[in-house]
């Protein structure tokens, strides 16, 4: 069977003042029902733009995927038109979003908008959506969702918004959600709350998870595989414990240094210098401006390869994976 | 102004053609308006005819080759008369907006950087000034006062002064929510100085967009103020007070009206378009 | 609701209070006697001191501002100096005029407004938007007396299709509507300029909003997410507009009363200036000041529909 | 103790007063800042940990007279911080500095780096006319800022760059104490990283005090070397950081901690769903305002607030069940 979720060499491009800038080149990747794959990079670097590239949202007359497949649930979404894409959207796939506090529209009660997907996608009439919507509430988990269904988003915290925003996502119990920093904003015990309802969600549902994170504490906590970009390309791609057991490229080893910890004797190791801007991206290897490996070689764009014989755990850089 | 330039995603961004249109119409209306003041400035040398000369063989004639714009129903030549009513009208809205926009943003400024008892009583006083119409304001004010340009002059400015208020406040109330405020109270800095040094500086740009707009405003409230019959008493020219004697004489003499009106309407476009240009220049989220 | 109208109307009667000081302050600075204004200098002294009585002139300034207080607690807006008849009945005979006048103005500028705003934020920089735009600009632009002349010329002087004068035959109803149509497009052209800039700004606004792309997301079609999502918030600073320049909108129809010759509260106030009749003026005011802040009362409340966040908070 | 502590606190109290309800508004209050006492040595880094709402950046605010305190002492080098006088303040000004959250509104865009720079060590009379240059060059240099810099409006940075200028500033008037407001937050890893090594240079060469206020326990264990807890106004656990986050002995501490995702799956934090959010703060619990969410509490919990004690080592925490064991 086919994994609900297939990106296959899709490119993302943006025109800024006439001129194209790949904000993600050539990235491939599926995700199987149940499993959770985390993208993971600090801003920039093209992680989200993926995830709009997947929904089709990205921002019209300024980004478009200008090469590639993504298929959601059998769909091709970069071929297919807008009706088509409007039918798989809150459909088959659903998204939640980092600022909980601004991604529900203040002037809807909280039961209609998680219900509103079910009326265009299923056609269900307001009260079959209202009735359907209160199942998903308390499906997330919300505190008396009866009496909740007709409350507006500022009467909620913060981590209540989320889960209202899951409900949502999940109304019409797609295949596939991507998550986009869905616990940035919140703090740390309500993050944990938030990550325990998504995975046991998934869990029962056998959902397909894109989680999109800057945090590899939340990597390690949820995900099975991760995906590590930096400037718009794949540098390292592994299972989770393979990951973290032998980070290989030489910013994913930075970039887990930076990390402070609470149980290191050692402060956090600072990574150089600043992820390019678009117009100074240099050619080929994008991190070759801050690494301390780098070689004449490293101008021209190395391949992923494996690590150790390990087909599943690939690297992108010329002085590091196997030859 | 673009201080998020640098990270976020990617606005949206304009085709030049729209860009330059926008532009465009920041230069035009300044355009319109700088050769209004400058007619207005040399009017007693360009002005064809002195504008209270009357001739009474020449009533209400028609425009043509002598008199451009006709005469009116005392046989004066309405272009003169319109030129020279541009030095009353530019005058009365350029001083009145001046007085409005120095004395309001102070307070608002203030009202908006202490808050507290003094930000209560400032806006309750706007709230109230505000809840007349301007224009019933402004007559009622002339009425008082009784006509004659200082009169004029400070009634407009006094309905200009609270909408002054209102936006310098909201403005230093919106920047001291932004931390370099408290970054400057921090580093010792007196309020005056944050207040003139960096309070003021940055609610420029709202102030210059909304003065150019409240200068066409007080220019409309004086000609209406003169078409009603309350502005700087006849025989001095003011456009509104041109527009009201072609009004007298609308089925006989149309032209009358019309040449004043159309002065008044050029100047209100000039003065919009600069507005609307320096906004769009000026703050990117309304230029979007 | 009710409880939120009536606590909004207790809050409203200190502004009430401190804007009718201020029409009793104003109108008692009057340069010169009112007695001579309405005897004419040559009078005796004795006529005047009689007349001071009966206008009550001769009481302290503070039992003057008492009874000028009880009056209007009663609905009595007191006598004009030049006709004697009460101001009250007087006010009464013209407001229905100017209320239709600005309530059809309202109308106008909402139908063609918000339709228009929506347009020119949904196809930024199309051709709806440089109309918008060129449309709103121009109705910012004109003064109310001029636009009202250059309507009259062209729809009145040189096609005929409307009356000159509006006020001819207000009894057959086809006839007064008629005569509504041109005063009320007059004043409508300014709020329909008002209400196209916050329409469309505030749909601006709203469209960048996250969860528009939330919306997006659940794979609504952009209609019901224009209509359903962003309008609704837009529709929050627009209700602020409308109710802000409904003061606008009462000066303005005080021109548009002239410019038209309707009889109305405008054309009231412009006899009471022209007669120095004080008293008229200031019950004239009062009015004024009363429907403003009733403006103000509908637009909270309705502010309070349009925002749940107002009422929940 | 021999030495004199540079900043102490005692028993700080801050409340606000919130308006909701329309149109005729309610007033509730929020208590903020509910008696909060420490102290910070010179040279000291003092770690500031909790969550969103929980007074910690109230707690910055008021020791610096941005807001008033309504009760309580501040004592800065044993001058009474709160009572000080207007010649005072600006003395004390000079001592006590600010790093924010947000460098992009922390700096204003009008003004170039020389004249953001500048303009403390005018107002303060320490430098002008020729001598500012060279020493707003010197500051920029000290953060790692070049002197091309110097010239440039504040958009013209990344927001690590910004963030220096926010240090520039606060050092420019040669402080001994700075609190730091989440001065890492906004930004990402590699540059965090970049930034809290800089402020241990700066630290360590300037011997400066801080207060580094934070909600990431990871970031304060690595940069601080005491740390106090917060939780809805109060403090719940002080103590030496290594202490406090290896064995934390308040079950919020310990929550807090066992919340924190490590980047190490071998320590997952536990997907255990356990609920209950923070309490609002306008109607905190009776007793121990951690009560609703302890799963230890018992009856006294939710009626006698417990008081900060000392406890085995350095620590100490308000907590019932720690007194009796």
């Amino acid at each position: 069977m086919n994994a609900p979720l297939i990106v296959d060499g899709v490119t993302t491009s943006i025109r800024l003042d006439g001129q194209r800038h790949d904000v993600v080149r050539d990235i491939s990747f599926q995700v199987a029902a149940r499993e959770t794959l985390a993208l993971v990079g600090e801003s920039g670097c093209g992680k989200s733009m993926t995830a709009l590239s997947i929904m089709g949202l990205l921002p019209a007359g300024i980004a478009s995927v200008s090469a590639g497949k993504i298929i959601v649930d059998g769909i091709d979404m970069v071929a297919a038109d807008e009706t088509v894409r409007e039918s798989v959207r809150g459909n088959r796939i659903g998204m939640i979003f980092q600022e909980p506090m601004t991604s529900l529209n203040p002037v809807l009660p909280i039961g209609f908008q998680v219900g509103e997907a079910l009326m265009q996608h299923q056609g269900l009439s307001r009260s079959a959506a209202r009735a359907k919507a209160l199942d998903l509430l308390e499906h997330v988990r919300i505190p008396s969702a009866a009496r909740r269904l007709d409350d507006y988003p500022h009467q909620f915290s913060g981590g209540m918004r989320q889960r209202v925003m899951i409900a949502l996502a999940l109304a019409c119990g797609p295949k596939v959600l991507i998550a986009d920093e869905p616990t940035t904003a919140l703090d740390v015990t309500i993050q944990r709350q938030v990550l325990a309802l998504l995975a046991d969600l998934q869990a029962r549902e056998g959902l397909a998870v894109l989680l999109i994170t800057h945090n590899l504490g939340v990597v390690a906590s949820v995900a099975d595989r991760v995906m590590v970009m930096y400037g718009g390309d794949v540098v390292e791609s592994a299972d989770v414990k393979d990951f973290f057991a032998r980070p290989t490229h030489p910013y994913s080893v930075a970039l887990l240094a930076a990390m402070p910890r609470i149980d290191a004797t050692e402060g956090p190791q600072p990574i150089p210098g600043q992820v390019p801007s678009l117009d100074a991206m240099p050619s080929g290897c994008r991190f070759q401006s801050r690494c301390h490996l780098r070689q004449d070689v490293c101008s021209t764009l190395p391949p992923l390869k494996p690590v150790a014989g390990n087909p599943g755990h690939q690297v992108r850089c010329w002085m590091r994976g196997d030859t | 102004m673009s201080l998020a330039a640098s990270s976020g995603p990617p606005s949206r961004r304009h085709s030049r053609l729209t860009r330059l249109t926008r532009s465009m119409g920041l230069v035009i209306g300044l355009a319109v308006v700088v050769l209004m003041i400058v007619a207005a400035l040399v009017a007693p040398w360009i002005a064809p005819f002195d504008p209270d000369d009357q001739d009474v063989l020449l009533i209400l004639s028609a425009p043509d080759a002598t008199h451009w714009f006709g005469t009116d129903a005392f046989g004066r030549d309405v272009l003169s008369r319109v030129l020279w009513g541009a030095r009353v009208s530019l005058y009365v809205g350029f001083v009145a907006t001046a007085l409005g926009i120095v004395i309001g943003s102070a307070i608002g400024i203030v009202a908006g950087f202490y808050g507290g008892l003094i930000d209560r009583a400032v806006s309750a006083s706007t709230d109230i000034l505000l809840s007349f119409p301007q224009l019933i304001m402004g007559l009622l004010l002339v009425a008082v006062l009784g006509a004659s340009l200082t009169n004029l002059i400070i009634a407009i400015a006094i309905t200009a002064v609270p909408a002054f208020i209102r936006m310098a406040r909201s403005s230093a109330l919106a920047m001291r929510e932004r931390d370099f405020i408290d970054a400057c109270r921090v580093l010792g800095y007196s309020d005056l100085r944050i207040m003139a040094v960096h309070i003021l500086p940055n609610s420029l740009d709202e102030l210059v967009v909304m003065a150019s707009l409240w200068m066409a405003s007080a220019i409309r409230t004086e000609s209406t103020l003169a078409f009603i019959g309350l502005s700087v008493p006849p025989p001095t020219a003011t456009w509104g007070g041109i527009v009201r004697e072609g009004f007298d004489n609308l089925l006989d003499a149309p032209w009358l009206a019309l040449f004043p009106s159309l002065a008044i309407l050029i100047v209100m476009i000039g003065l919009n378009m600069v507005g609307d240009g320096l906004r769009d220049a000026t703050d990117p989220r309304a230029a979007t | 609701m009710l409880k939120f109208a009536l606590k909004r109307l207790l809050l409203a009667i200190p502004t009430l209070w401190a804007v009718l000081t201020i029409v009793f302050v104003l109108i008692r600075i009057v340069p010169g006697d009112p007695t001579i204004v309405i005897l004419g200098d040559q009078a005796s002294e004795q006529a005047r001191a009689d007349l001071r009585e009966k206008l009550g002139l001769a009481k302290s300034i503070f039992s003057q501002y008492i009874d000028f207080m009880w009056q209007i607690a009663h609905g009595d807006l007191g006598r004009s100096l030049a006709t004697n008849r009460p101001i009250m009945s007087d006010v009464l005979s013209v407001l229905p005029y100017t209320l239709e006048l600005t309530l059809a103005s309202l109308i106008v500028g909402t139908v063609i407004g918000v339709p228009l705003g929506v347009l020119a934020a949904e196809k930024r920089d199309g051709f709806a938007d440089w109309f918008a735009r060129v449309f709103s600009l121009a109705g910012l632009s004109f003064p109310a007396f001029v636009s009202g002349i250059l309507l009259l010329i062209v729809f009145s002087l040189k096609l005929r299709w409307f009356p000159v004068i509006s006020s001819a035959n207000l009894v057959d109803p086809i006839e007064r509507l008629r005569a509504l149509v041109l005063p009320a497009l007059n004043l409508g052209l300014l709020m329909v300029a008002y209400v196209t800039r916050v329409t469309r700004s505030g749909m601006l606004k709203a469209l960048g909003e996250d969860y528009i792309r939330t919306a997006r997301s659940k794979g609504l079609p952009s209609r019901i997410v224009v209509w359903r999502h962003a309008f609704r918030n837009a529709l929050v600073p627009v209700v602020t507009v409308v109710g802000l320049y409904l003061g606008v909108l009462i000066g303005n129809a005080v021109l548009t009363e002239i410019v038209f010759n309707r009889p109305g509260i405008g054309k009231l106030i412009v006899t009471a200036l022209n007669q120095r009749d004080y008293t008229l003026l200031q019950g004239l005011m009062v009015v004024t000041a009363f429907a403003v802040v009733l403006a103000n009362i509908l637009t909270d409340l309705t502010y309070g529909l349009v925002d749940p966040r107002v009422k929940t908070e | 103790m021999t030495r004199a502590p540079l900043l102490d606190i005692r028993d700080l109290r801050k409340t606000y007063r919130v308006k909701h309800g329309w149109p005729i508004a309610r007033t509730s209050h929020v208590r903020a800042l509910d008696g909060i006492s420490l102290s910070v040595m010179p040279g000291e880094v003092l770690g500031v940990v909790g969550e969103s709402g929980c007074g910690k950046s109230t707690l910055a605010r008021v020791a610096l007279r941005l807001q008033p305190a309504d009760g309580g002492d501040v004592r800065f080098d044993g001058v009474n911080v709160l009572a000080a006088s207007r010649s005072e303040l600006r003395q004390l000004r000079r001592r006590m500095q600010m790093i924010f959250q947000d460098p992009s509104s922390s700096l204003d865009g009008r003004q170039r780096i020389i004249e953001a720079l500048g303009e403390p060590l005018r107002v303060h009379g320490l430098a002008s006319g020729a001598s500012l240059r060279p020493t707003v060059a010197r500051l920029l240099d000290e953060v790692g800022l070049p002197a091309s810099a110097l010239d440039r409006y504040p958009h013209e940075f990344s927001g690590g760059q910004r963030q220096r200028i926010g240090i520039a500033r606060a050092l420019a008037l040669g402080p001994d104490l700075i609190f730091a407001d989440e001065p890492v937050s906004a930004l990402d890893v590699s540059v965090q990283a970049q930034i809290l090594q800089l402020l241990g240079t700066i630290r360590a060469t300037r011997n400066l005090a801080l207060v580094f206020i934070s909600h990431d326990l990871a970031v304060v264990r690595a940069f601080c070397q005491r740390v106090v807890v917060m939780y809805l106004g109060r403090i719940v656990e002080s103590g030496d950081v290594g202490e406090v986050f290896s064995a934390p002995k308040h079950p919020y501490t310990q929550l807090l901690k066992a919340s924190s995702p490590e980047p190490n799956p071998a320590k997952k934090i536990a997907l255990s769903f356990q609920e209950g959010e923070p309490p609002s703060p306008l109607n905190p619990p009776t007793g121990c305002h951690f009560h609703p969410r302890c799963p230890l509490a018992v009856d006294r919990c939710r009626q006698e607030a417990p008081v900060l004690r000392m406890v085995a080592g350095q620590g100490a925490v308000a907590c019932h069940l720690t007194e009796t064991g």
